[in-house]
């Protein structure tokens, strides 16, 4: 166990005061500490809105790109070189919204990637528009009459996508979050952790306290590997939500499945001079 | 000079491809050079699809309008390709529809005897009907041997040595076996024997008998396979793209390579949106990564080219031209994305664009391209159309020396000495040192918002100028390190100026003016962005100067005037979807007046 | 029932002979006339692809755009004008791949319009790529290895994802899907139709024998309002591969949830004088 | 002339906005012009934000670099804004950070007595410590209404009747209710009479007590808000769009009128990709539709656009630009899109590109946009940028009867004697009749390939000319249509040339150069794409041509010299993400030589 403090970084938080995506950041430190992961050994990639603005306040290696582009990159990142621990991290806009087709892809791909979202059901840093996670009837900015839409699942999405591990957490218990949060990491294949995330700006109706009221932990003997009892779980959201591992599911990752890799990540590899003879002999 | 050109029409699925590609191969093989364009239809099966082979002893790149030989592989392909046929040309085709041809009022006669075509084009050509799909099945029990016995009817009318041909056969259907190769070289050979015995000496002009060099080392490959084998030379180590034609190809044979060299991985992406940010991902861990598309899918790849801009990532696009907007023509060629690929991605950063006039050109502009990406990281594109990646090229005497991989300031370690690590550090340069991620213990901040020297979000103004300026100063060098332009002919008085596939074209062109006394010559820009210091210097030596571009509002001759002010005083503009070809050029050279 | 030649078009097909694409052109016309729909009564929007060019060959109004965007322009053509019949049109690249963001919120969305998928699992006018239904190790142009990522189902993550009528139907069988064409048409909300189309030049593993040999009928006791039942068909694959209508949800249509248009179309609404001064006047 | 600037600065969410809109809503009511830029970070909370309210008896519409007044919602406010305030300015802050404040080295007398500030800025200030809070509390029992207090002391200094901000804030907080309503008068009663008993006099610059103006109809709103009313106005019926600042205030103003009005629908889309198609698909059915976006977002759309290009679907787009590229700087100013406006999208295709220079502008370019994307069916964009979308502006006299709703030819019915309907018949003038599907028995095929008349897809080289010249003689009508260049001054000696946000930036520069006797002129392009016919005359009138724009490359230069070929002697730039000021541009010109 590595101690917490060596993710420092110097960078000054952007977000509002008593914002969840403070407890979301010590349970990300807390569980690359646990791991005995250095700063250096993980590389996020995260997107534009407030969420995926964490790894700047974490001392570790960052691509800090698109609104919606996080999994694309992590996935670049990933199969170029696989020795590295990637984690992506983003909003429930950036993630279920803008980056929606890449999410469904990255989880049939099933590449070695963390994936975190804070799921507040809202857009933060624009001020509070509808997210696809928004409750049906919420009134915002964009939709005065309340969201008419069928709010995602995403664990749901998630397990109907093929995805290898999808749990759901909460920022409102960040020793928890943690704990999952590092089950996502050792995870071999895609791992997306859903953290409900109270917004305390613009999500006035999903408080910590409405979540409070309402999350539970799936109890002991609950099975993840049972993938029709987990869709079940998955779909479970209004009076109780689970939290925990909702499903997983035993899955050789990408960067294994695919020979171009067995001899080394695909930055230490090269063609060679003798190679390059031969490609061009071939036009002979 | 030898200069014949053989059509290969048909339907799509009918083989037309296979037959251009094998002529094509066995006389590359032979020292010939040749050019063949694929003029396709966007369909699978059915349809009109043509290939034109040109074929020379000196270097030739661009279509030609007229043709020698015909193989006619259905009715409908004489109808297309008899106007633009040579006087006395040839015609092949099977037998079985000789009825239909003549019903059109066109005969054959015994021996292949000449016969007259309709009113509105008096010419004499030569009817050439065998029995194509019967000596297949005859020879080799099968209808798709159709196409050896076709090139056995044009090998012999070519008067060339069969071997050649078999030999070619035999290396191209190698991985499918004996059996299949046998099958192959007999059909080609009962094709040579009936056209030997029927139509000797009828077509003198069109024989070749003889090899046209011996010095070995000519490679024959499409403009698409010369950016990916390119590539895969210059150290490729990731490709991620969406298949999208005239681009396919590309991914097609880098992801084929896999199998037969390490260090490459292929990923089809999702969309064009992944293809991009995957690649930038990649070339961010370290390796040399690109994405290929075509205008369409570029448009959708904007915004991550801004990304690379902006976080610096050595980013190499291949964007394979087609006719927009839009869906537009998907299987036919332009130099419509021109400005886009100039001005696309939104706020400013610096960017290269090459241009490359053959496979040739193309091998060596995607080495150019990767080391200009690494070595001011920053994205670079390589501008290809359907004309040049779809069409075959002769490639000859490459040099796999002549520019070696530089991946400019990517280091192996970081000196703590030199104080902490700064992704962005501002030195003297503008260029920053990079570090692979997770190599050292150094961390790293990479960052799409404005951003401090470490990679940290930023508000301040002054930040905001010192960065504009770290990243639009890569322009200074990239124009220090640009390619320089090809000038062709020695008279200064007017030029024609091109860029990209056309540059044989125009070459051509200015050929034939030249050989009428016209005072013409022409330049060609391999690289169109940042244009080389050069340039006005050049331009400014000739009298008038006429720009020759395939696109329909001149933006060449834009991207011309604004970054030399140099103003064209005409053009020359072709966008009907067909290549540029040497007779267009100079017919509207002439009605310039 | 109207004669199904009043939808013939005079447009020549560029489809391979014997593809499977033709009989889905039949079903569609089948379908339309079976339900009374006049061709100027129905609006199809379609991709890029083979499948896309299918209206084309109908008498109908069809807006052929993009590669992957057939939903978004068919929410838009719907929102503006709900009396249209609205049909989109695409095949499983354009619209599970390039198109996946839309697919899944378009479901969230429910608007009313019937979804019509040529899934042939390959790119056919790309010349055979994998697409996102491809098998597990298909080897393709772009896939010399095979393909390594876990097949899409795409029923499974329409039932994920809310929608409201989920079927899956068979070129091979165009009578059986002309009926389930008719009854999507039906449906009040969002009506995807998966169509297992044999491609006859590119997919040689996925044949129309391959298909014939594992297809069955839903049984007639099924019920399609079984969520989880549902579920566990929709990844039924391989052995046995149900047909049917899958899944089945009420729930109101898009534009019956809207206010903005109970007053009717919103083509033929418009904001008034009045009410021009009266935002005017808000400014002052 | 009135000329007075009050800067109101704190940490986001501390109130900034509700007071400086308060403040600039009253003031408007009573025939001031206001200007009030907003210099935003971005973040929800905390940081430093401020507004810079200008308020004057003439139309004003630049942001000034000094400040007569300065509330300072907290102690750094202090720091940043004291360097820019005139001699004499007065400071009111909080009595709650005196303590603070003085420990900076000021300090404040009884009386507001002035006060030495630091060296490098040798000015005396007024200091005004108010106790903000505690006023409040007293009044109104809560902490928000030290916003409504700061109000009450703006209006004490200003000698301002206090009636006139009573009625200000019944009418903002009327929604909230009475309680609230009176709550925020009681609140800035206290604050006017504390700085009634306190300061009076003091601060005699800056008194206003008189209406500037006796016509009423005078407006208040933001650019996002003229854009969103001038588009509802002129028959918006469906606009789609993804959030993203500083366009998002345009989504938000029209979703907001959804409950208000009839016959409009906005519909947030999963991304912006989906939402240029939705608004395709919209404008295809018959509605009046747009989208509306940020460079970025922008970025993701420019495949639609192509796509409305080559179907000719009417489409209008805005643009609010921030700087870039990549996220760069999302709430700040830049003009970085301009020529990614103008080239974005694959392929060849006509458009027109507006660019409004401030509310009132706006309002009439939502009008002429969608007018000329029906007529001509074909893309229309809208250039904004933060600094035109987020501040607040006065519109004085607008009439909506300008310019009327014309929606080309769009017809209601089909005259079957005119032959099958055809969506892309060839005629005369090239723009086809559209009808609305389903209102007739035609049916119509619109297609993104290169296709027919009929809108089938076609492969024909001929269709292929002919369609692009379709296509793109769209140009020549939208130029005769676009709006006319607005020359200021009368010299013919230099001209300052400008588009979008920055007119009023730079036509105060010019007035101040000409009263300094400099024979200076300025002419602001409202639309920038095609350029008017009388550009080349008009500028060819002036001795020297300086561009001045807010971008590093000098985007509009170029744009200027492809379009005219007319040269520009020199230009002015700023790139730092804070809009051009009158200053800046006279400190260039000057250092310009
Ligand atoms: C292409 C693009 N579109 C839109 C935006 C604007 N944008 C930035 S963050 C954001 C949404 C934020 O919501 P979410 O992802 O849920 O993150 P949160 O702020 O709630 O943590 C949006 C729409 C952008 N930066 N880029
Ligand atoms: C943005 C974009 N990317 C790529 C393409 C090229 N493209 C055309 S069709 C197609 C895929 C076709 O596969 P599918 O959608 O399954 O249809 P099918 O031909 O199999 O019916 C692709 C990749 C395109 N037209 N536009
Ligand atoms: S807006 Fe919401 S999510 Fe963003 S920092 Fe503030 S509280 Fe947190
Ligand atoms: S390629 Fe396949 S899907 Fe396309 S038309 Fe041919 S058989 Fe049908
Ligand atoms: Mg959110
Ligand atoms: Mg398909």
């Amino acid at each position: 166990m590595l101690d917490v403090n060596i993710y420092k970084s110097e960078d000054q938080s952007a977000w509002c005061p008593g914002c969840y995506n403070f407890a979301i950041l010590k349970a990300v430190r807390q569980a690359l500490a646990s791991l005995d992961i250095a700063p250096h050994q993980v590389m996020f990639s995260s997107g534009i809105g407030q969420a995926p603005k964490l790894p700047h306040y974490l001392k570790c290696n960052l691509f800090n790109g698109l609104h919606g582009r996080t999994l694309p990159v992590a996935t670049g990142i990933k199969l170029a070189n696989h020795g590295l621990q990637v984690i992506a991290e983003g909003g429930d806009g950036d993630g279920y919204a803008e980056g929606g087709n890449h999410f469904v892809h990255a989880m049939r791909r099933n590449p070695g990637i963390t994936y975190l979202v804070h799921d507040n059901q809202i857009y933060g840093l624009t001020k509070g528009q509808t997210s696809p996670t928004s409750e049906k009837g919420l009134v915002t900015g964009t939709t005065p009459f309340g969201n008419y839409n069928a709010p995602e699942h995403p664990l749901a999405l998630a397990i109907a996508a093929e995805c290898s591990f999808a749990a759901r957490g909460f920022a409102g218990d960040s020793d928890h979050l943690a704990e999952l949060i590092a089950q996502a990491i050792k995870h071999p294949g895609f791992a997306l952790v859903d953290i409900l995330q109270p917004c305390v700006t613009f999500n006035k109706l999903n408080t910590f306290q409405w979540y409070k009221d309402r999350v539970y932990q799936l109890e002991p003997e609950y099975d993840p590997a049972d993938r029709q009892k987990a869709f079940a779980r998955a779909l479970e959201w209004g009076e109780r939500i689970p939290l925990g591992i909702i499903y997983k599911k035993d899955r050789l990752p990408l960067e294994n499945l695919l020979p171009q890799l067995k001899p080394g990540p695909l930055i230490k590899q090269s063609i060679g001079m003798e190679k390059r003879k031969e490609l061009a002999g071939q036009f002979r | 000079m030898i200069d014949i050109i053989i059509t290969i029409a048909g339907a799509a699925g009918q083989g037309m491809q296979t037959i251009s590609y094998t002529l094509a191969r066995a006389l590359t093989r032979q020292g010939y050079f040749v050019h063949c364009y694929q003029d396709l239809m966007s369909r699978v099966r059915g349809g009109h699809n043509f290939a034109s082979l040109r074929i020379s002893d000196r270097p030739v790149g661009s279509l030609s309008e007229r043709s020698n030989i015909l193989i006619a592989l259905n009715r409908e392909s004489i109808d297309f390709h008899s106007p633009g046929m040579v006087e006395g040309g040839v015609v092949v085709y099977d037998d079985k529809i000789s009825d239909a041809v003549t019903s059109t009022g066109l005969s054959a006669r015994e021996g292949g005897a000449s016969t007259e075509l309709s009113a509105s084009n008096n010419k004499k050509l030569n009817l050439f009907p065998v029995p194509l799909e019967k000596l297949a099945l005859e020879a080799a029990q099968s209808k798709i041997m159709v196409n050896a016995a076709a090139c056995g009817v044009c090998f012999s009318l070519m008067e060339y040595d069969f071997d050649v041909l078999a030999d070619t056969l035999g290396d191209l259907f190698d991985r499918k076996g004996d059996l299949i190769v046998e099958a192959n070289i007999r059909a080609a050979r009962a094709g040579y024997d009936h056209a030997e015995r029927e139509f000797k000496g009828v077509c003198p002009y069109c024989t070749l008998h003889r090899k046209a060099s011996t010095t070995p080392g000519k490679m024959l490959m499409t403009g698409s396979e010369a950016a990916g084998f390119g590539s895969l030379v210059s150290g490729l180590q990731f490709l991620s793209a969406y298949p999208m034609s005239p681009s396919t190809g590309i991914m097609e044979y880098c992801a084929a390579k896999q199998k037969e060299i390490s260090g490459i991985l292929v990923e089809q992406a999702e969309d064009e949106i992944s293809a991009v940010n995957m690649a930038i991902g990649a070339s961010v861990a370290g390796a040399r990564a690109m994405t290929c598309t075509s205008g369409g899918g570029f448009a959708l790849m904007t915004e991550g080219l801004s990304l690379a801009g902006m976080t610096e990532v050595p980013l190499v696009v291949f964007i394979a031209q087609r006719p927009g907007p839009a869906t537009g023509f998907p299987t036919r060629t332009e130099q419509g994305d021109l400005l886009f690929a100039l001005y696309g991605g939104h706020g400013e950063f610096a960017r290269a664009i090459l241009a490359p006039g053959d496979a040739e050109e193309t091998v060596y502009a995607m080495q150019q391209a990767f080391n200009l990406a690494d070595r001011y990281q920053t994205p670079v594109i390589v501008l290809g159309d359907q004309n040049l990646n779809d069409s075959f090229w002769t490639v000859d005497g490459l040099d796999l020396d002549k520019i070696p991989i530089d991946r400019g300031k990517l280091l192996d370690s970081w000196d703590q000495a030199s104080g902490s690590y700064k992704r962005y550090h501002l030195s003297a340069d503008g260029i920053s040192s990079r570090l692979i991620p997770g190599d050292t213990e150094e961390v790293q901040y990479w960052d799409s918002d404005e951003h401090t020297e470490e990679g940290h979000i930023a508000e301040s103004a002054s930040v905001r100028l010192q960065m504009t300026a770290k990243r639009l100063a890569k322009l200074k060098g990239l124009k220090e390190d640009s390619l320089s332009p090809e000038v062709f002919g020695d008279s200064r008085e007017t030029v024609l100026v091109g860029f990209g596939s056309s540059k044989h074209a125009v070459r051509e062109a200015v050929q034939l003016m030249q050989e009428k006394g016209e005072k013409v010559s022409a330049v060609h820009f391999p690289q169109v962005f940042p244009l080389p210091k050069e340039t006005v210097e050049l331009l400014s030596g000739f009298k008038k100067i006429i720009v020759v571009e395939q696109n329909a509002t001149g933006q060449f001759e834009k991207l011309l005037l604004t970054e030399t002010k140099i103003k064209a005083d005409s053009s020359i503009r072709k966008f009907d979807g067909r290549p540029l070809t040497a007779k267009y050029i100079v017919d509207s050279y002439n009605t310039l007046g």
